[in-house]
């Protein structure tokens, strides 16, 4: 029977049947099983708990991948590490793929980050003297201010939707800007700062927001003409019309311009029925010219030491060229996925849409919103006793939430 | 003024001629009963005038107005539906207020035709049961005091004391008859129990196969049959005939000498208690087959000039089977048919 | 009628038909208008661009035949288990009183009032321990639960409409009770058998978070195209949606007309 | 004749043993997991946490109001539907297989299509600028206007689930005799009338049926909700959904679970009390 | 070998009584009527002897066996049901097929026994009809011929020709009366029709109120009521009762001596056809109120010594309202009851 290779990226109906036709050609027989982040971790959950596995490889982002340590459903694979050891992957990504538990449980398989999108309709308006390349947030916010007022309607965008990945926003790239730090500072004065910086961006952002899963619809739908989102969220409006938008870096703070870089990860269920063959997978899969084609094809980044070939499609050009820019900024900062956290990465991510929520969208005093919070965040840090990550000092024991 | 007018009515269900252009005038107040066999229409033309059928062709006119457009609910009637169509969610007194309660009666005046109604027809300790807790009779009772209740300008009933006991039924028809006659109801009433129609009606309309054959008073219909057909429906037993050739205004059937208004081939037709038992050769012969005493009566049946022939003889008469007798039918009572249409021959009433 | 009566009657009726039919063309539009006709403004109320391509794009995905069959084979499946178990129930609860009838009721709902993600994690346990994960029955199963308490409900209302003087007719002329339910009881509750296949049948069609989670080679249609279809580009997501429109409006079709009796109901 | 105790006890037991080997463990154990401290023995930790939540009382809000609105109108449209059905004397079949077509459609596509519809540069729009009312996409599904969201909302709803109401209730006027509107119309009942004394009191049991069914589904609604408000109106399965996947509490999503269940069952209690009925009055 | 026996049935429904420990036993091949008053238990009867209703106490027979807890589909009979309970769902041929195709008769055994009790009953044209599309009456005679096909050992029939008109039904009552006695089926036949209770039943029962008060040969019943009630139910005109009052066995009434069989308080009761009008003087006073021609005779309503009387009088005698007549009975046919109990005071039949 066909090794089973469960996946919760890829899944566009197009990026998928890519995978099944293309990136996995000369791999061993496989099926390419797609799953929404949620019903994979019941899923992964339950075959642990029934101590049945059907799955033989996992892929998944490593914010996913975390509570599957936590039930303890992945096997180490400190081996597999050592045969892959030559592919050259970055020991930072390395490090981040064994979770904070000492032995390697996945292998980095595809990277990513979050960009901002703009339509070339939407450079005229800009603030005199910004560059689009190195915003800040006054200036997106004035920016912002200046298209409502030309358009008549809002035109920043943010995926703020059930679906949206808006929280990584606030923790990956807005926090860190202008406090460097994720956890620690969360309730300094330079938070309380930037949330009232980011009301006044807000006030330029389209009304719509709170129902954007994917940025990429409202983009080309014309309503929103300078979103942020993750690449793979804005890629097929860029390939539709690469002409159309220039791909930019986020905007910065007084602290530089943060960016979360996003690892996709492969691993192995403990008892996986096929584990030589998901090894052989692995190997395929973080081999340079899959690396390349995967680049090609679906716009995620390589982990390995590859050069991307000059005939990429424009699209994924742009693309490339957004993370480029984003990764090479001189102010650049980087803010880590969090780490350690186990299966309260969720909450942490609601602790920051619920902070926004409050303050941005009901207009409740900053300070007594930030201590609330601040509160609940200690107590999911106490519970999982994760130690701090980058871009805050590294800890010993919790991260403390000043 | 409610008289009702149903002129050349036709229905069709389909390909099957339910109705064959009907017409009946009932006048205001008047009492005509409809009376048929079986599947002969009686229902659907009820339902025509009260608006639940289309008719295919025709008008109703009741009150002088065309009423074949207005929806049953316009038309100012009530009904008794042959299968009582009482509503099973009400008890019996919701039952019977339910036309009122349609015309917005005050309570007390609902509450005290309820009341009668129902003491009319017998159903007073029922009146808080639901339909289905009581016998079919009883139902049919509820149904008939439904549609008394509300005292309509026009009823229609449907076979309305089919359920009952003969005590019952005897004492419902009077009741009905010192009702209907004092509220001067319009009532068109279908029955299959002639004597009902008879006791009841001023006019009886016999229908045949979806037409109305004859309308007339109960004594015209019994005694100056318009068909053959109408003859051997009405009356228990059947109007006796038998087959006759006249010629010259005159014929002869064994020792009886016969005055029919034509000539040709001819049906002698008598009833069978209109006819004097004579010794056999002093008027047609008859031979007695059964002999049934039937309490108040003697029922001979037998042949005479080979027609099948029922005659009823006093209880008190000795007469068996396999008796030669001689009848002799009362010369003022004879109807005389044609054998080829079956129709009168004489255009009495 | 009269005409202007019979006017306002057939507006009305069009105005309803329309009123369903406009978002079903606007899904057609999107199906067959491509990413352009999407994306438009103002929008197009006809179909500029047609193409085939999206949906043909599906019917070229690997293993879409499969998860079709297993579509129907779940569907058919759920919609015979629910009527089976859930008509006897229905019966019980129309024509008898018994104790528990209203806990039964109750239960039988519970099941239904929880949301069934919630579940999803233990559920699958029990489906892994018992063999049933990632075949076509299990996840008929699952659907059976979550149909069977309508078809219960359902059918209980519709027999307790069913005049008992018939059945009881049956009885007299040699019927078991099983027979005269058979052939009395459930000729007349037709219409009421058939909604609730219909209901089961699309509950199961249209069912995607326990499909999924019980499934991994073995997906139903819905399972295997919604999960991709839900982050695909919006022209995908309109023939999708379409494309899976199209069976259970097929099988609509085929039993609607069941939901008529095609006699009167009158016991006399 | 005899009715053997045991058989209806026969009858409901393939239905209620399915139920429960399928559903009662899982069942139980997550009204458990709603109960269960974390270690600790606050036994209604999940529940505090749920109650203190920040879209807590929206979306028991947004949810009852929701189903308050969507249920009695759906029922009032299929009942209306059904009706017209009943009058049809041609194509009754055709019409009714339009009006149920909905039911076919899924949740994702009804979302997509009514977002379709009334999206800023959706086809509502479309015809609004076209007719000269708007002059250029306009909003109407976010915070700013709640009001035409939950318009919005409550028209996808019954779009897309009125006809379940109405197969049920199209089937449960097949077992209504003709003869007793007919008869309340000759005794002076207009349409409504007879509708409202017959028509409605005869099919109560099916009416009882839809109504639970469809109000025990419109509590479980959120994907239509999702896909046209956004995070603009939390509902409760919605919110169990997210501390379910997204923040990865099971705690809380299980006390979510139960409180949408206690309420389901509730509202079926009062229908089941409110709409009873009492065998002998059935035909 | 199917006769029926009724062991003190007894049935409530709730609190109402309705049977009051019924017993009566049905030979092998009888024919029993049961005839009584509107809601008085024929039906709830007839449904306990086919096992539909559970009874309160008391057992069933049949042909020996006790049956009481036997399912209805094993006790082997056939029923008619009063509001005849066709299958709407079912042509007609299938309804009439319905017990033999439940018997596993072949197949052309069926077509012929069907066509056979539809051509009994005249509903061949519609045997493929589903009853919705016919009339009352038509219904009512798919009812009967499917009771009659299965060709049962013991047949209930409550009503089975309440809605048909008077010819069909006569033809129907000769019918059902040759089939039944060829096939020597037991049958208990309910009905309302006292001359088709007479005309087909070997032996009437008379219900009252949950009882059976009478059960006798049609004219034991009707000359020899055992109570004031079951003669003045049975019989139209019912049976006329006048108030004596006896000592020495010996009484007078106006003009006319009598020799009761008791002394005391006595009504005396006789048939208004077994009386002789004589002149006022000769007999006992009888005042004339209505005198209604009914074809087949003069009904005479009036008084006699203070009691209500109707006397069936020839068709041709010319009697008036307010007229005074003499009426003597016939000292054979009377009747004597006593005053308290309203039994019958001799012990006859
Ligand atoms: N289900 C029931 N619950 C309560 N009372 C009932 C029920 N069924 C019948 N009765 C009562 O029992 C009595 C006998 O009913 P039954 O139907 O046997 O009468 P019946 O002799 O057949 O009368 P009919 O000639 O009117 O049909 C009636 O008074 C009736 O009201
Ligand atoms: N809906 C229908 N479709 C077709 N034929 C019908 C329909 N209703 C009645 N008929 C036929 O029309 C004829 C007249 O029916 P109708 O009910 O008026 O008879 P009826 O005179 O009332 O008879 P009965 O005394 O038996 O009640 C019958 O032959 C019947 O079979
Ligand atoms: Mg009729
Ligand atoms: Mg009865």
């Amino acid at each position: 029977q066909d090794l089973v290779f469960l996946s919760t990226q890829l899944r566009p109906i197009e990026e998928a049947q890519k995978v099944r036709e293309v990136i996995l050609k000369g791999a061993p027989k496989t099926t390419y099983v797609v799953d929404e982040p949620s019903p994979f971790t019941v899923r992964m959950r339950a075959e642990q708990e029934a101590g049945k596995k059907t799955v033989s490889l996992v892929g998944a982002l490593h914010g996913e991948l975390q509570p599957l340590l936590t039930f303890n459903a992945l096997d180490p694979i400190d081996d597999v590490a050592a045969k892959v050891a030559s592919r050259g992957i970055p020991a930072g990504l390395m490090e981040l793929g064994k979770l904070g538990s000492g032995k390697q449980v996945y292998i980095p398989w595809m990277q990513a980050t979050y960009v901002m999108v703009v339509n070339k309709k939407a450079l005229p308006y800009l603030p005199a003297g910004a560059d689009v390349n190195a915003l800040t947030y006054a200036q997106l916010a004035e920016w912002g201010k200046a298209l409502a007022e030309k358009t008549g309607s809002r035109k920043l965008g943010f995926p703020a939707g059930p679906k949206g990945l808006f929280a990584r926003f606030l923790q990956g790239n807005l926090l860190p800007s202008y406090t460097k730090s994720m956890v620690t500072e969360f309730r300094s004065a330079a938070a309380e700062t930037m949330w009232g910086d980011f009301k006044a961006v807000w006030a330029g952002v389209n009304p719509n927001a709170s129902s954007y899963d994917f940025m990429q619809e409202p983009l080309m739908a014309g309503e929103v003409w300078v979103a942020w989102d993750h690449v793979a969220r804005v890629k097929d409006a860029l390939q539709q019309a690469p002409n159309d938008y220039v791909v930019v870096a986020p905007p910065a703070g007084p602290k530089g311009r943060a960016y979360m870089p996003v690892v996709a990860g492969l691993a192995i269920p403990k008892g996986a029925p096929d584990r030589a063959g998901a090894v052989a997978l692995i190997e395929h899969l973080t081999k340079p010219e899959t690396q390349v084609i995967t680049a090609a094809e679906v716009g995620f980044f390589p982990v390995v030491d590859a050069k991307l070939p000059a005939d990429l499609s424009p699209g994924v050009k742009l693309l490339a060229e957004g993370v480029a820019r984003t990764q090479t900024a001189k102010d650049a900062l980087v803010a880590l996925l969090p780490i350690g956290l186990g299966d309260k990465g969720g909450e942490f991510n609601k602790v920051y849409f619920d902070t926004f929520q409050r303050i941005v969208l009901r207009n409740e005093p900053i300070r007594p919103v930030l201590d609330a919070q601040a509160e609940v965040m200690r107590g999911l840090i106490d519970a999982t006793k994760a130690p701090c990550w980058a871009p805050d000092e590294p800890s010993t024991g919790p991260c403390p939430v000043k | 003024m409610a008289g009702i007018q149903i002129e050349r009515v036709g229905k069709r269900f389909g390909g099957a001629l339910a109705l064959d252009s009907v017409s009946l005038d009932v006048a205001d107040g008047e009492f005509v009963a409809l009376l048929g066999p079986s599947g002969c229409g009686k229902t659907t033309l009820l339902r025509i005038v009260a608006g639940l059928e289309t008719r295919s062709s025709g008008a109703v006119r009741i009150g002088g107005r065309d009423v074949s457009d207005l929806r049953p609910a316009d038309r100012g009637l009530a009904m008794v539906f042959q299968n009582y169509a009482v509503f099973p969610h009400m008890t019996v007194f919701d039952n019977v207020a339910f036309g009122l309660r349609m015309q917005k009666k005050p309570r007390e005046d609902i509450e005290r035709k309820v009341r009668r109604a129902a003491a009319l027809l017998q159903i007073e300790p029922y009146l808080d049961r639901y339909p289905a807790k009581l016998s079919g009779g009883q139902r049919q009772r509820v149904a008939v005091a439904r549609a008394l209740a509300v005292e309509p300008a026009v009823l229609l009933m449907d076979e309305p004391l089919s359920n009952l006991d003969a005590l019952l039924r005897l004492e419902m028809r009077a009741e009905l008859k010192s009702v209907l006659r004092e509220a001067k109801t319009t009532t068109l009433y279908v029955t299959h129990d002639q004597t009902e129609a008879m006791g009841l009606a001023d006019r009886i309309a016999v229908m045949q196969q979806g037409r109305i054959v004859q309308a007339d008073a109960p004594t015209t219909v019994y005694s100056r049959p318009a068909s053959t057909f109408v003859g051997g429906f009405v009356g228990s037993p059947p109007m006796n005939f038998v087959k006759v050739t006249a010629s010259g205004r005159s014929a002869r059937l064994d020792a009886l000498d016969l005055r029919p208004p034509a000539d040709g081939d001819l049906l002698l037709g008598f009833r069978g208690e209109d006819v004097q038992l004579v010794p056999p050769d002093e008027g047609m012969t008859f031979v007695v087959k059964v002999a049934e005493p039937m309490g108040s009566h003697l029922l001979l049946t037998g042949s005479a000039a080979g027609c099948p022939v029922r005659v009823v003889a006093p209880p008190t008469a000795s007469v068996h089977a396999g008796d030669r007798l001689g009848l002799r039918p009362d010369p003022d009572r004879i109807a005389w048919m044609s054998q080829d249409s079956g129709l009168a021959l004489d255009g009495h009433a | 009628m009269t005409g202007a009566r019979r006017l306002m009657f057939w507006s009305g009726v069009a105005a309803l038909c329309a009123w369903v039919l406009v978002p079903i063309y606007l899904i057609a539009l999107g199906a067959f208008g491509g990413r352009a006709a999407a994306f438009r403004w103002p929008k197009a109320f006809t179909l500029v661009n047609a193409s085939l391509e999206q949906l043909a794009t599906f019917l070229r995905i690997e293993g879409v035949w499969n998860a079709a069959l297993n579509s129907v084979i779940a569907a058919s499946l759920t919609m015979a288990l629910s009527l089976l178990l859930g008509a006897p129930a229905g019966y019980a609860l129309a024509r008898y009183r018994f104790r528990g009838a209203g806990a039964f009721r109750l239960m039988v709902l519970l099941t239904r009032a929880f949301p069934l993600a919630i579940l999803a994690l233990p559920l699958t346990v029990v489906f892994i321990r018992a063999g049933l994960y990632d075949t076509p029955f299990g996840v008929a199963l699952v659907h059976t639960a979550l149909a069977l308490p309508f078809a219960a409900l359902v059918t209980a209302g519709l027999f307790a409409g069913i005049p008992r003087e018939l059945e009881e007719a049956a009885w007299v002329f040699g019927c078991s009770r099983l027979q005269a339910f058979m052939r009395v009881v459930l000729p007349l509750a037709l219409p009421g058998l058939a909604a609730a296949a219909i209901f089961a049948f699309v509950i199961s069609w249209n069912e995607v978070f326990a499909a999924s989670v019980l499934t991994v080679r073995n997906r139903t249609l819905t399972a295997y195209l919604l999960t991709v279809l839900a982050e695909s580009p919006l022209h995908y997501r309109f023939a999708g949606g379409f494309v899976l429109i199209v069976p259970s409006v097929v099988f609509i079709f085929a039993v609607r007309r069941y939901l008529f009796a095609l006699w009167g109901v009158s016991n006399r | 004749m005899t009715a053997p105790r045991w058989i209806p006890y026969a009858l409901i037991a393939p239905a209620a043993l399915f139920l429960a080997a399928l559903f009662i463990v899982p069942l139980v154990q997550t009204i458990l997991l709603s109960f269960d401290g974390g270690g600790t023995p606050d036994h209604l930790a999940n529940y505090r946490k749920m109650a203190g939540d920040l879209n807590f009382t929206l979306a028991i809000r947004n949810t009852f109001l929701l189903v308050g609105v969507v249920v009695p109108i759906q029922l009032a449209l299929a009942m209306g539907m059904a009706v017209m059905l009943q009058k049809m004397s041609t194509g009754r079949d055709i019409v009714l297989w339009i009006w149920t077509i909905p039911l076919g459609v899924s949740d994702l596509a009804a979302g997509l299509v009514w977002l379709a519809l009334l999206q800023n540069s959706g086809y509502l729009n479309t015809v609004l600028f076209q007719l000269g009312l708007l002059d250029g996409p306009t909003p109407w599904l976010n915070a700013e206007t709640p009001v035409t969201l939950f318009v919005g909302i409550v028209l996808a709803e019954i779009w897309r689930a009125t006809a379940v109401v109405l197969i049920v209730l199209v089937a449960g006027f097949q077992l209504i005799p003709k003869e007793y509107s007919e008869a309340a119309e000759v005794f002076g009942a207009r349409s409504w009338t007879a509708f409202r004394l017959i028509t409605l009191p005869l099919l109560k049991p099916s009416i009882q049926s839809a109504l639970i069914l469809r109000t025990v589904l419109a509590f479980e609604v959120f994907a239509v909700v999702y896909a046209l408000g956004g995070r603009n109106m939390p509902v409760l399965v919605g919110e169990a959904y997210a501390w379910q996947y997204e923040n990865q509490n099971y705690g809380v999503a299980a006390a979510y679970a139960v409180l949408v269940m206690v309420i389901s069952l509730a509202a079926t209690v009062v229908y089941l009390y409110a709409l009873r009925t009492r065998p002998e009055t059935q035909p």
